[in-house]
């Protein structure tokens, strides 16, 4: 699964993906096919093709520029890359490390607050009740982004269809799923 | 210990190591006179006993030299060589013979240089390690030239 | 037969006629689903976009929960979690170190050996073969199979059908007597986690890809995916506004086909909690004794 | 006791400023078993080696040490120069005094006690050395060759034109191969069908080559100048010789539809069919698993109608044994098939083909007579996309390596399609062109520069049909990777050249080792390119490797050139420097235990089992045997050998332990 590869020290973003998730970047040989399958291509500014790319300069400037770019929040982990990928490089995976340390190192591209928001109002509700209560996101996500009206035409509806809780329902082990997140996530 | 002149026997193969070794006359360079060369067709010919009977007669250290993976006259003649020499090691540190005496290398017949290098540093190790004569106590030969 | 269930949040909120249908469905074989005792959240997009490590403790502590709660198999519905409760059993078998990590986290014991099936794999398991004899109202209609991204990828981990043009679920609605229509946006992406956040992306991706079933003469787009579903169904507004057309198809489980197709009430169903109405032409009675 | 002459060279002064000759001379004298000693400035010159014909025959010699350069250098000078004083040559060594003694070490005492040391040593092997001779096999001058495609038939004419017999197989009904597929050849645009024609009829009229069309090989065994072949001639269901080719029965044949293989599934045959027009042999046969009578036991209308009463139902396959001293594996390669390819809709799309496809389709001879229309409705295609490298450079799905040809037969069919659509637009997707070869890179700018090939580096993701269109979804990686999406109305894949059916099975027949990729290898990358590590067997062509003509045409002509050498002397003579697994008298016969450890270790197959029988023909007992033809004396066997029951002859463990104790006891 992970590619070994004594030789790499340095402490290059590229390197750091090879250590965090065991994948190789230099096995790329910018064939493009993950970029021309990706669903979300053109909302990116660097698709995954030239994500790799640049995590192949091994220029601190370059891999600035990564971190601090919309395309790794863009990407919606369809796994479609690496589903066609010729050289197997699991790139969902590649963007799952880049969003970790883009948060770290709190570079998050001024774009990508709402989904950044978004995912944390997601976590919090988890965090909060153990299960995602939908009604708690969608008001948590409101209150973070302020645009209140987005979807007020839905909520009704759900309402109506029986799709919203009021109450949220809390699992008996909540206590257990706060330290697996201070354990992790909200880890000092 | 200073003047101790270490014998060391190399076994080469005749078309890589040898013509390497030639090739570093041609060109020569210098290298210490310790050590003396026994030709073969290939690696693959070579087998424990050899080693053996070599360091029973009083050899200090053993070069096995020949063609890199994959450059073999023979085509794998070297890989069977390099098979053996694992197994060697194994068994032989296990008998107590020091395998530091023995090293296993590839030289290309266009490694002149490297040639002189591997004898040059070969020998000052064994040089540093001393006579062998423990093996020859450990092998008692009752009649050293049995076989001569 | 007893068999666990995870529902997953979505299948309690948005998308209970989801599991409204499977739990009813099962019910019509005599199978009995148990829900996973005190599960938690899977973690989702939102947790392996944010922190491996809690991406994997989640659904680790799921699985812990099944095994203690003596679960051999686990139906996983919902194909967002069927993705990432596989994905994680898998990741933890392969690095021991890993697995010992999440285990300290969890403070549980973890051994993975739940077998965790997707809703096709749980039809192909212990439905398809007795569904014939309980159809009394063919499912007669073209139907788009969708299938999406996270039940047939990453092929290498899920190792389930085949990555491009899968056939399964359409193997499954020809048994109820639908005609599988042959498209091609079966495993494109719907815009998934964007929902909210990105609500355009969704209305233009999913917008495609209902468009080419509505071409190709599809009267209903079939998933198992609540996450493709809501998107489908609920953002119908959104994409229609995107594409600029009105489109009425309908967006209907796998699960409540099947119910339809064996009789079971459209309310128990849970037909009535979609957004787009599923109202399907009656077909005339020829065509469906053909089918039987 | 033994008379050993030892003769150490000065060489001018390259060995004497070092090293002093006399005194090395002068020891080597008191050796036990040294009869004559002597120093000499230069051994190699003539007086040198009369100075040494002379000595063995005054003092009677039975071995020469001549201490001088390397062996490498002067051995064979030496060990003729003993020959013609009647010496047996392999009782001749040399010491290496220059470029192991002299040339690298400094003067002094101990590069002298060295220079004496190695002596000593090569004296105490030559005591032990036997005499040996030349092994002399026979040659039988007639080459197989397997495979008629360009690369067979190239290798078959120029065997056969140096005035050796050659018998050709080929496993399909006609010569030909791949090329006979092609519409044009790049890098020239010449037909090729008019270049190759030609060819395939002088192979058929060429008194020195026998041709068995609808053939296969069933066995070889031997060795180098003498292997046995067993083919299996195929029942063709016709007489060749009252068969006049006339072709009725083909026109005749109810069973119309069946895809032709030659037409890649374009076009139809009848079951009794001539695969193409300029097919050798023209004459038809009848395929079995098509053919009404075979399948339901009536019909047998060809036969009713044949004017010469050629049609043959009642035949059986039949199997021919030949002698032969060479063998050509000359069996091609294959390509990959559309339904290869998930994202490009498993083979599902009618209108997405493969380049062999497209060729047919361009060719004037083809299904379309040369005017290019989709398969699916015949419409002219206005616009058509290539993709290169579809299962190339893909270790995911497809195969590691670049299949080479494909970016040169892109830019052609690009061209070709060019040519016949003049408004039709033609798309490229390339990762890489690669047109490393004479006129090659010309070439493919040509169809981008000339003839308006829109080329877009990127690899296409997905093919889908939507309203007869195919929707190619790719990518442009010179943009940003910006996404390229074109409604085309036909695809063609480049799809990867692979080693050929059953190449395994073949290669297991023939005892010859193939990669990982199923392509048969070479005996040595470099030096020797067409050489199989079976002596006497060699390869030509794409079961080499993916090659395109003129690669294959040379490599073919290469290996005739290497079984021409092979022919053109009666015996092989070879170094006797080979194994032997010793053999006794009763009732031991030999010390070999039958481990066979080394029948696998041999790189050459030259060991097999042999069994001893008592005059009443039963097996006394079964033992290794060394095959002194195929054997090329690496010794690897005689190291492995537990009960030392393998000798190689030179490098006896006798001569070669009493080097080794000569070395070290001054």
């Amino acid at each position: 699964m992970h590619d070994s590869h004594e030789h790499i020290e340095d402490n290059g973003l590229k390197a750091r993906v090879l250590k965090g998730t065991g994948v190789n970047i230099a096995k790329c040989y910018q064939c493009g096919k993950c970029s021309a399958g990706c669903p979300v291509n053109t909302e990116m500014d660097f698709p995954p093709s030239v994500v790799l790319r640049l995590l192949q300069t091994e220029d601190p400037l370059l891999e600035e520029k990564l971190l601090r770019s919309y395309s790794i929040w863009m990407c919606v982990t369809c796994e479609m890359c690496y589903g066609r990928c010729p050289m197997e490089i699991d790139i969902p995976k590649i963007m799952d490390y880049l969003r970790e340390r883009s948060l770290k190192e709190n570079k998050v591209n001024p774009k990508a607050k709402n989904i950044v928001k978004f995912h944390k109002a997601f976590l919090d509700s988890v965090n909060y009740t153990g299960r995602l209560s939908e009604l708690g996101l969608i008001a948590d996500y409101k209150m973070r982004t302020f645009n209140l009206f987005q979807d007020v035409a839905l909520a009704p509806k759900m309402i109506a269809r029986g799709k919203l809780h009021f109450i949220p329902e809390f699992i008996k082990g909540t206590d257990k799923l706060k330290s697996i997140f201070s354990k992790t996530i909200n880890k000092k | 210990m200073a003047d101790f002149e270490p014998k060391i026997v190399a076994f080469v193969c005749n078309w890589c190591t040898y013509a390497g070794a030639d090739l570093t006359g041609t060109s020569r360079i210098k290298y210490a006179p310790n050590v003396k060369i026994i030709r073969f067709p290939c690696t693959g010919r070579i087998d424990f006993m050899l080693l053996m009977k070599s360091f029973a007669h009083g050899a200090d250290g053993i070069i096995v030299s020949g063609c890199h993976p994959n450059d073999c006259h023979y085509t794998s003649g070297n890989f069977h060589a390099r098979r053996r020499w694992m197994a060697f090691n194994e068994l032989a540190s296990f008998m107590g013979i020091d395998v530091n005496r023995v090293r296993f290398s590839w030289v290309s017949a266009a490694e002149g240089a490297k040639w002189a290098q591997i004898v040059n540093t070969f020998t000052e190790e064994v040089r540093a390690l001393g006579p062998y004569n423990s093996y020859i106590d450990l092998a008692k030969i009752e009649n050293k030239d049995a076989i001569v | 037969m007893k068999i666990g269930l995870y529902p997953g949040c979505s299948l309690k909120g948005g998308s209970r006629e989801y599991k409204e249908s499977v739990v009813a469905m099962a019910k019509a074989f005599d199978i009995q689903l148990e829900e996973i005792p005190d599960w938690n959240c899977c973690g989702a997009t939102a947790a392996h976009n944010l922190n491996h490590e809690l991406s994997l403790s989640l659904p680790a502590r799921i699985l812990s929960l099944a095994e203690q709660a003596g679960m051999e198999t686990v139906v996983v519905p919902c194909a967002a979690c069927y993705s990432r409760l596989t994905i994680v059993q898998h990741e933890l078998n392969e690095d021991e170190n890993l697995k010992k990590k999440v285990v300290d986290i969890l403070e549980m014991p973890y051994k993975g050996t739940v077998k965790v099936m997707n809703i096709i794999q749980f039809l192909q398991h212990y439905i398809l073969e007795k569904l014939p004899a309980k159809i009394v109202k063919p499912f007669d209609y073209k139907v788009a199979c969708y299938y999406g991204c996270l039940l047939v990828r990453p092929h290498g981990i899920l190792k389930f059908d085949r990555p491009e043009d899968p056939q399964t679920m359409d193997e499954a609605m020809k048994v109820i007597g639908a005609d599988a229509i042959d498209w091609a946006f079966k495993v494109e992406c719907c815009g998934a986690g964007m929902s909210v956040a990105r609500t355009d992306v969704v209305g233009r991706l999913s917008g495609g890809l209902i468009k080419d079933a509505v071409d190709r003469g599809a009267e209903a787009i079939i998933v198992a995916c609540p996450m493709c579903h809501s998107n489908l169904d609920m953002r119908r507004p959104d994409i229609n506004k995107a594409m600029g057309v009105n489109f009425d198809i309908p967006v209907i489980y796998i699960s409540q086909a099947i119910g339809m197709a064996i009789g079971i009430d459209a309310e128990t169903l849970g037909l009535h909690r979609h957004f787009v109405p599923v109202d399907l032409p009656e077909k005339e009675l020829k065509t469906q004794m053909e089918e039987k | 006791m033994a008379r050993i002459g030892v003769f150490v060279c000065h060489c001018g002064s390259n060995i004497s400023a070092t090293v002093d000759c006399e005194k090395v001379a002068a020891v080597a004298g008191q050796f036990p078993g040294v009869a004559y000693s002597i120093s000499y400035k230069y051994m190699c010159s003539d007086p040198g080696q009369t100075l040494i014909k002379e000595a063995i025959k005054e003092h009677k010699l039975d071995g020469l040490v001549v201490a001088a350069c390397s062996p490498r250098m002067h051995e064979p000078t030496f060990r003729r120069a003993a020959a013609e004083a009647g010496l047996n040559p392999y009782l001749c060594e040399m010491a290496n005094l220059r470029e192991h003694c002299s040339w690298v070490h400094d003067k002094t005492e101990a590069t002298t006690n060295k220079a004496i040391d190695i002596v000593r040593t090569l004296v105490e092997k030559v005591k032990r050395n036997t005499p040996l001779f030349p092994i002399r096999v026979p040659v039988t001058k007639t080459a197989l060759v397997i495979g008629g495609g360009v690369a067979g038939i190239q290798a078959a004419l120029d065997i056969a034109n140096a005035g050796n017999k050659v018998i050709m197989i080929e496993r399909d009904p006609s010569i030909g191969g791949h090329m006979s597929q092609l519409s044009e050849t790049f890098p020239t645009l010449d037909c090729s069908q008019c270049i190759l024609t030609p060819r395939m009829v002088e192979v058929a009229q060429n008194p020195n080559i026998t041709l068995y069309t609808y053939a296969e090989l069933e066995s070889l065994d031997g060795f180098i100048g003498n292997f046995k072949a067993r083919i299996r001639k195929k029942d063709k269901g016709i007489d060749e010789k009252t068969c006049t080719g006339c072709g009725l029965c083909c026109t005749k044949c109810p069973v119309k539809k069946i895809p032709s293989e030659f037409e890649q599934n374009l076009g139809f045959r009848t079951a009794i069919y001539v695969p193409f027009p300029q097919a050798v042999p023209n004459k038809p046969v009848i395929d079995r698993k098509n053919c009404t009578y075979y399948i339901k036991g009536k019909c047998r209308v060809c036969e009713k109608l044949c004017p010469t009463g050629a049609i043959r139902f009642d035949r059986e396959d039949e199997i021919i044994e030949v002698e032969v001293g060479a063998v050509v594996v000359a069996t091609g390669f294959e390509i990959l098939d559309t339904d290869f390819f998930p994202e490009y809709g498993y083979g599902k799309y009618k209108d997405v083909i493969t380049g062999m496809q497209f060729e047919r389709l361009a060719s004037a001879s083809g299904p379309t007579q040369g005017e290019i229309k989709r398969p699916s409705d015949g419409q002219v295609p206005k616009k058509i996309v290539f993709i290169k490298c579809a299962g190339s450079r893909d270790p995911a799905k497809g195969i590691e390596y670049c299949s080479k040809i494909c970016c040169m037969y892109t830019a052609k069919h690009a061209m070709l399609y060019k040519h016949k659509v003049h408004d039709g637009e033609a798309y490229v997707f390339y990762m890489d062109i690669r047109t490393a070869g004479k006129n090659y890179e010309e070439f493919s700018r040509r169809a981008i520069v000339e003839d308006g090939a829109r080329y877009i580096r990127g690899r296409v993701s997905k093919v889908y049909e939507k309203n007869g269109k195919l929707i190619v979804s790719g990518v442009d990686t010179l943009l940003n990777a910006m996404p390229v999406e074109i409604e085309a109305d036909m695809v063609v894949l480049a799809t990867a050249g692979i080693a050929g059916k059953g190449a395994e099975e073949l290669a297991q027949k023939l005892h010859i080792s193939y990669d990982q990729n199923k392509f048969f290898s070479e005996a040595h990358p470099k030096l020797k390119p067409v050489e199989t590590n079976t002596a006497g067997i060699f390869l030509a062509g794409a079961c080499h490797a993916p090659k395109d003509i003129p690669e294959s045409v040379a490599m073919a002509s290469g290996t005739a050139g290497k079984v021409a050498c092979l022919f053109s002397n009666d015996e092989l003579t070879r170094e006797p420097i080979i194994a032997e697994v010793n053999r006794f008298g009763p009732p031991l016969f030999s010390t070999c235990v039958g481990c066979y450890m080394c029948i696998p270790v041999c790189p050459y197959q030259a060991i097999e089992k042999e069994q001893i029988k008592d005059r009443s023909g039963n097996v006394i007992k079964e033992v290794a045997f060394v095959n002194p033809g195929l054997c090329q004396g690496c010794g690897t066997c005689v190291a492995l050998c537990r009960s030392k029951s393998i000798e190689l002859h030179g490098y006896s463990n006798n001569q070669v332990l009493a080097e080794v104790v000569a070395l070290l006891n001054d």
